[in-house]
């Protein structure tokens, strides 16, 4: 009996000591943060938030993006400001995406990260971004076709980077870890406006570099694909590449299925060499205006050859420019001596840009067509 | 046991011997005038013997407690017939009586009138004759009973139909029915100050355990009660821990239900005028057990505990949970599910609190109308309950839609486990509470008391959990899942600790 | 309630918790980075010797509570004192548990709630299950440890999908010494805080079982899992991000994102933290209660639980005053003491009671030829 | 604040106290004491959040540390 008194009591004494809901808030009283973004105004910051407004009742209900914009000192203390222009507690956890317009991230991107990073509502798995040619308000009032709100539309692209190569999407976290390893750089995907159907659509796509904590350039579709084989992270996407098939040129459309991917440093004496060799299975998804006879093995190894010839030009081109024009290890080939071959990244890392900028490689591409589509043979028409 | 002929004895020497007359006459009017007094329905049959020695005697019984063709033809006619030779006095006369007069096995000889009185109300025949201080009471219970047919609570889809009556010998002869051994064991007690309900321990020797059933004996002798008119009063009686809402002592109407417990090394008590019988010791596991588990194969009937488990969780926390997460962690809910919500509380008046407390407690009064109405009425109540209230609530927004369903998915998973129904509301109530406070973990806070409370919980010197904490498979056998029975080879630990073995060892391995 | 006993398994359960505890959202062995693994793997084989003293000990002194073993040991006073040491050092340490989880949670899911409050809501459950005694811990621990292992185990399963092998690439990078750095970190907490459950030596151990049966598989079994929990975070996270987070398990857990519905799963790791955390307090309580209840000379502990566990509250503040301070971990006094109460005294004892144990047995051998 | 602390205490320490049936008074005297150093150290901490943790053998260590040198 004393003992079930004193349980009474136990749980009379939790009641009392804990009345009071501190962080107990009605979900509807919560700005829900879709995205949000950074624009730079020297010295301030302007912080943009898309909101999902709600407007109808019960099953009618319906999300309606709303963009707020404030300027501040810094990142959170413009989120916080935001506060009062959306009359209730912002909720940070539910934003998909975060922009960086491209003045931000040239003078330096960790100004945002760290605070990102460091808050404990802002999950890090948000993908970042960065605009081009435009500021990130510009993007957030533009009205994408399908859904409603520029941040889940730009989630739903991004998750697209299965079957596209135009980007590589990069989470907060990754970005990060690319920036404190050593022997890597990081690179994050672009957004730009584009004029369709007379309006403006925010689309993904290309890539900007970044030495330590800046952006320096950026880099095209074509490009980013590239950097995406040579990353391994290329799983689907198109290329249109003029072939040659019996003296005659047609444009054929190239469809990626798969690839291997392989680094090899390789030490000689006092010359460090990087081998890249590449096996890309490819389909073809359409011959435009020919008369192409896969069935015909020797056509076939031609057009692998031209294809292998054509992929190692643009990769020798693609590492031209990122090792002389941009002078950043975006391919992280610094991190895999590093993993590699501990005992000779302890000699170049403390001038691995240098190292980097003459270093030589070798590309070796060799590519398969495994796939034609359903017909072996173009479509005859005859009269 | 030797336990309860003491106390009686106690209480008769309390009450005093009031031993009978000689005279016929002198003892009627006694009984008329005292035991019997203002009591209409004692019969008081007069009838002589056969002359030429012919006496008076005189037959009481209680009307409609006995079989009056019983009475008629096996006492009346014979001793009528028969006549009683003169040198016969006292003592002798009555031997001579039962042993060549009276055609009947259960006869007992009896000297004062409180044994008398208590015979004739439990449904005897009190044979008095003229000159004689002795009395013989003849068994002849005979009252109307209910059939042997298919309990309610518990019905099966496969398994017997047999379900205990409201009489305890029938319900004693339907489980020694299921184990055909000398070694179960019927012990037959006397509750109730007033009531004198006869209550029946039963259990196989060398199986159940010496010292519990001693413990069962003792606890059901302390009561001291006026009234057992059912098992739950000797329940509340003998229970451990009688303020946890936790059951400790199980209850089924099921004679197989029964006879598998007590070859598990259980006790049960059987109670006269109740088809409940108890089982002790119970355990947590017990709830989530249904007899029929056993009657199906393994691997479906696993699948159904594993359910029970899963629904008894939903039950008692998805308040809760949805509380803790809508009000305190909206973070954990995917986006599009937290905006949904966020647009369908949009303009609910309520907290979500108030939402969750008003919702859950209109759910418990719809169900607590519609258990005892006649069932046509019952399915209006749930119909007007379930889809007017609840369609007209949404639409109005008094309440938001997901609370709909949140209550739905609480209301349905409850009557899962039904063993523990009352238990459940009263854990959702606390788990939404501490959710409320603290959100998840507070809900955690409350698993965890919860958790403390079951694991200091013993049930006859059993723990409570005992068989859910023993981390062995063949302890565990029993528990989430149901081992087939050729793996079942030991019984529980903690029941029978002495002869654990229950398969013998060539049956071990499956039969090929 | 006298003779409390606990089955093996149970008592293994205990252990496990016990171990695991806290001590796994934390980076462990951060200075040891990628080589974490490897820090594990010292620490496992330096504390081995050491639990199997712990669990000598407790034979030792089988039939007997710690304090009465001391007290055979070493007479009234000295024992008392040890009694005292053991005792602060457990409420000491149950202090920081506590700390821990209200900074944890304040830090990670409910910033406006007052730590004051979590730590209350702790100390009265903890109240309770520590006067419901040792025997109730166990059976709680072995239902969780159900859960906890099923939890992570998922949770971990789910992750496998981000993990990335390279991560530990290249090993021993930066030599031994950060390995040992953290080793000793590991060792420090939370291999040997197992040193507290010699205290309840008479419950862990009876006739039929064996404290190393115990002790040993729940040791074991918890030193893999944290070592499995870590590098699978350094594997998720990265090594960089491992170092520079609070709590890198909550960070890795948080990354599982299947199809969009599995995902935030970073809860499981708070239900996690605090389950094993309540059990680590409550047996920290339960022998700080103990011992101090010998060495003030009382045989029953029970009232000295209240105040005790009510304690920890403010305790809890003290020790533990922000996130930081507590990653900050051993400061000099804290070192100090483990080393003392962790190695030195436990062999001391062990040494004592072999001695005093080897000459029972001359004396018993030696009787019959006498006489 | 500080008097919401205390009576916590005292009413804690009060239901216990009426709780037990039969306590020998030198266990009684402990927990009142202890009880009593509890509710101290909670209004110490109350007062000042930044109560600092003593560290005997710290000064022990830095003491001999001087004196080695």
């Amino acid at each position: 009996m004393k003992k079930g008194l004193a349980r009474i009591f136990l749980l009379c004494t939790m009641t009392i000591v804990t009345t009071g809901c501190w962080d107990y808030t009605e979900i509807e009283l919560r700005d829900l943060v879709m995205g949000a973004g950074v624009d730079a105004e020297d010295p301030k910051v302007i912080v943009i938030t898309e909101m999902a407004k709600s407007i109808g009742v019960g099953q009618e209900a319906e999300f309606e993006p709303v963009v707020l914009t404030t300027d501040a000192r810094s990142l959170t203390s413009g989120a916080h400001n935001l506060a009062n222009p959306a009359g209730m507690e912002i909720f940070w956890a539910h934003a998909q995406v975060f922009l960086v317009s491209e003045e931000v991230a040239r003078s330096s991107i960790l100004q945002v990260l760290e605070p990102i990073v460091r808050a404990r509502d802002l999950r890090s798995t948000m993908y970042l971004l960065v605009t081009k040619d435009c500021t990130v308000e510009e993007v957030f009032k533009s009205k994408p076709p399908l859904v409603d709100g520029v941040s889940r539309h730009l989630a739903s692209v991004i998750r697209l980077s299965d079957v596209t190569t135009d980007f590589i999407p990069q989470q907060v976290w990754r970005f990060i870890g690319d920036l404190s390893s050593p022997g890597i750089s990081g690179t994050l995907p672009g957004v730009e406006l584009v004029h369709e159907g007379g309006a403006l659509l925010p689309v993904v796509r290309g890539a900007a570099v970044f030495k330590l904590d800046r952006l320096i350039g950026w880099l095209s579709k074509e490009e980013t694909q590239i950097l995406a084989l040579l990353k391994g992270e290329s799983e689907g996407g198109f290329f249109v590449m003029d072939t040659e098939v019996k003296g005659n040129t047609f444009p054929i459309t190239y469809e990626f299925r798969g690839s291997q991917f392989q680094t090899k440093p390789s030490v000689d004496g006092e010359n460090l060499r990087m081998k890249v060799s590449l096996s890309l299975q490819l389909g073809v998804a359409g011959v435009k205006g020919a008369d192409v006879d896969f069935s015909d093995l020797a056509v076939v190894n031609d057009i692998e050859g031209q294809v292998s010839r054509s992929f190692t030009r643009r990769i020798r081109d693609f590492l031209g420019l990122i090792q002389e024009d941009y002078n950043s290890d975006i391919v992280g080939f610094g991190q895999l001596l590093w993993r590699q071959e501990p005992a000779i990244w302890r000699k170049v890392e403390s001038d691995w840009d240098a190292v980097f900028r003459d270093l030589p490689v070798d590309v070796d591409v060799d590519c398969r067509i495994s796939f034609t589509g359903f017909h072996a043979q173009p479509i005859k028409v005859r009269n | 046991m030797f336990f309860w002929k003491k106390a009686k004895g106690e209480r008769s020497k309390a009450k005093g011997l009031d031993r009978l007359s000689t005279s016929l006459e002198i003892n009627v009017k006694w009984l008329k005038s005292n035991l019997f007094a203002d009591d209409d329905t004692i019969v008081y049959r007069h009838f002589r013997t056969k002359e030429p020695q012919a006496r008076q005697c005189v037959l009481i019984h209680a009307d409609n407690m006995t079989k009056h063709e019983f009475l008629s033809d096996y006492i009346v006619r014979p001793m009528m017939s028969s006549s009683l030779p003169k040198e016969l006095q006292g003592r002798r006369l009555i031997q001579h009586i039962t042993e060549q007069v009276i055609q009947s096995d259960g006869v007992a000889v009896f000297t004062d009138y409180n044994k008398l009185a208590e015979g004739v109300v439990a449904g005897s025949g009190a044979v008095l004759v003229e000159g004689c201080n002795h009395g013989i009471s003849v068994d002849a219970q005979g009252w109307e009973r209910r059939s042997v047919t298919e309990p309610q609570t518990e019905s099966v889809v496969r398994g017997p139909r047999q379900g205990f009556t409201e009489d305890l010998l029938v319900n004693v002869s339907l489980v020694r029915r299921k184990i055909l051994n000398p070694a179960l064991k019927v012990k037959i007690l006397d509750v109730g100050l007033q009531t004198r309900t006869k209550v029946a321990i039963v259990y196989v020797e060398g199986i159940a355990s010496k010292e519990l059933v001693d413990e069962v004996f003792q606890r059901i002798e302390r009561i001291e009660t006026d009234a057992i008119l059912e098992s739950g009063y000797i329940e509340e009686f003998i229970r451990d821990s009688p303020n946890c809402p936790f059951p400790t002592i199980g209850h089924t109407e099921r004679p197989d239900g029964v006879a598998g417990k007590i070859l598990e090394g259980r006790v049960a008590v059987l109670v006269d005028g109740t088809p409940f019988a108890l089982t002790m010791p119970y355990l947590l596991v017990e709830a989530f057990q249904a007899n029929e588990d056993y009657y199906h194969h393994w691997i479906a009937a696993s699948f159904h505990r594993t359910l029970r488990y899963i629904s008894f969780f939903l039950t008692t926390s998805t308040p809760g949970l949805y509380l803790a997460l809508v009000t305190h962690h909206p973070q954990l809910i995917p986006v599009n599910l937290s905006v949904s919500i966020a647009a369908a509380r949009k303009n609910v008046p309520f907290p979500a609190i108030v939402e969750v407390m008003v919702m859950g407690l209109v759910f418990e009064i719809l169900r607590e109308g519609g258990v005892r109405l006649p069932k046509p009425v019952g399915q209006a109540i749930s119909i007007v309950g379930a889809i007017v209230l609840g369609d007209a609530a949404v639409s109005a927004s008094l309440v938001s839609a997901p609370m709909i369903i949140v209550v739905g998915i609480t209301g349905v998973a409850g009557f899962v486990v039904s063993k523990l129904n009352d238990t459940a509301v009263l854990i959702r109530i606390l788990l939404v509470v501490t959710s409320a406070i603290l959100g998840i973990y507070g809900f955690l806070f409350g698993i965890m008391g919860i958790m403390i409370q079951l694991a200091s919980m013993e049930s006859f010197g059993v723990p409570y959990l005992s068989s859910l904490t023993s981390l062995t498979i063949q302890g565990s056998k029993d528990t989430i899942v149901r081992l087939p029975w050729w793996r079942m080879v030991l019984r529980p630990r903690h029941l029978a600790a002495k002869n654990r073995e229950r398969l013998q060892r060539k049956s071990r391995s499956k039969t090929k | 309630m006298i003779n409390e006993s606990v089955p093996e398994r149970q008592g293994a359960a205990l252990v496990f918790l016990f171990i695991i505890g806290n001590s796994f959202v934390f980076g462990l062995a951060r200075w040891a980075g990628r080589d974490l693994w490897l820090s594990f793997l010292v620490a496992i084989v330096l504390a081995l010797p050491l639990i199997l003293v712990y669990g000598r000990l407790d034979t030792l002194m089988h039939g007997q509570s710690f304090s009465e073993g001391l007290h055979r040991l070493f007479g009234k006073w000295p024992s008392r004192l040890v009694a005292l040491i053991y005792s602060f050092y457990a409420w000491r340490l149950g202090c920081l548990v506590t700390g821990n989880i209200t900074n944890f949670v304040q830090a990670v899911s409910l910033p406006d709630t007052p730590q004051v409050v979590m730590a209350s809501a702790y100390a009265i459950l903890v109240l309770w299950a520590v006067k419901e005694g040792i025997e109730v811990l166990a059976r709680f621990s072995s239902v969780m440890v159900i859960f906890v292992l099923l939890i992570l185990l998922t949770a971990l399963a789910l992750a496998t999908t981000e993990v990335d092998l390279q991560e530990f690439f290249p090993i021993l990078y930066d030599g031994f010494w950060p390995v040992f750095q953290g080793a000793f970190q590991l060792l420090d907490f939370p291999f040997l805080e197992t040193v507290l459950l010699v205290g309840l030596a008479n419950a862990l151990t009876t006739k039929k079982n064996s404290a190393y049966k115990v002790l040993i598989p729940g040791f074991l079994l918890a030193a893999f899992f944290l070592m499995l929990v870590a590098s699978a975070s350094v594997a998720i996270l990265g090594e960089e991000m491992y170092k520079i987070t609070f709590f890198p398990v909550f960070l890795a857990i948080a990354r599982i994102d299947i199809a969009l519905f599995l995902t935030r799963l970073e809860v499981v790791v708070g239900v996690t933290f605090a389950i094993g955390g309540f059990l680590k307090i409550s047996v920290c309580l339960l022998v700080a209660s103990k011992n101090l209840a010998h060495a003030l000379g009382f045989p029953d502990y029970r009232f000295l639980v209240t105040p005790l566990v009510l304690s920890i509250i403010p305790g809890s503040q003290w020790f533990a005053k922000s996130v930081m301070e507590m990653n900050l971990g051993a400061t000099k006094i804290a070192a100090f003491t483990d080393v003392m109460v962790q190695i030195v005294l436990p062999m001391i004892f062990w040494g004592v009671a072999e001695i005093r144990m080897s000459r029972v047995r001359k004396n018993k051998a030696g009787k019959p030829s006498g006489i | 604040m500080l008097i919401v602390i205390v009576l916590g205490y005292v009413v804690v320490g009060g239901v216990e106290l009426f709780l037990w049936k039969e306590r020998p008074w030198q266990e009684v005297l402990v927990y009142l004491l202890l009880l009593s150093a509890t509710a101290t150290f909670s209004v110490l901490l109350t007062i000042d959040a930044q109560l600092p943790v003593p560290e005997p053998l710290g000064t022990l260590w830095n003491w001999l540390q001087k004196l080695w040198q």
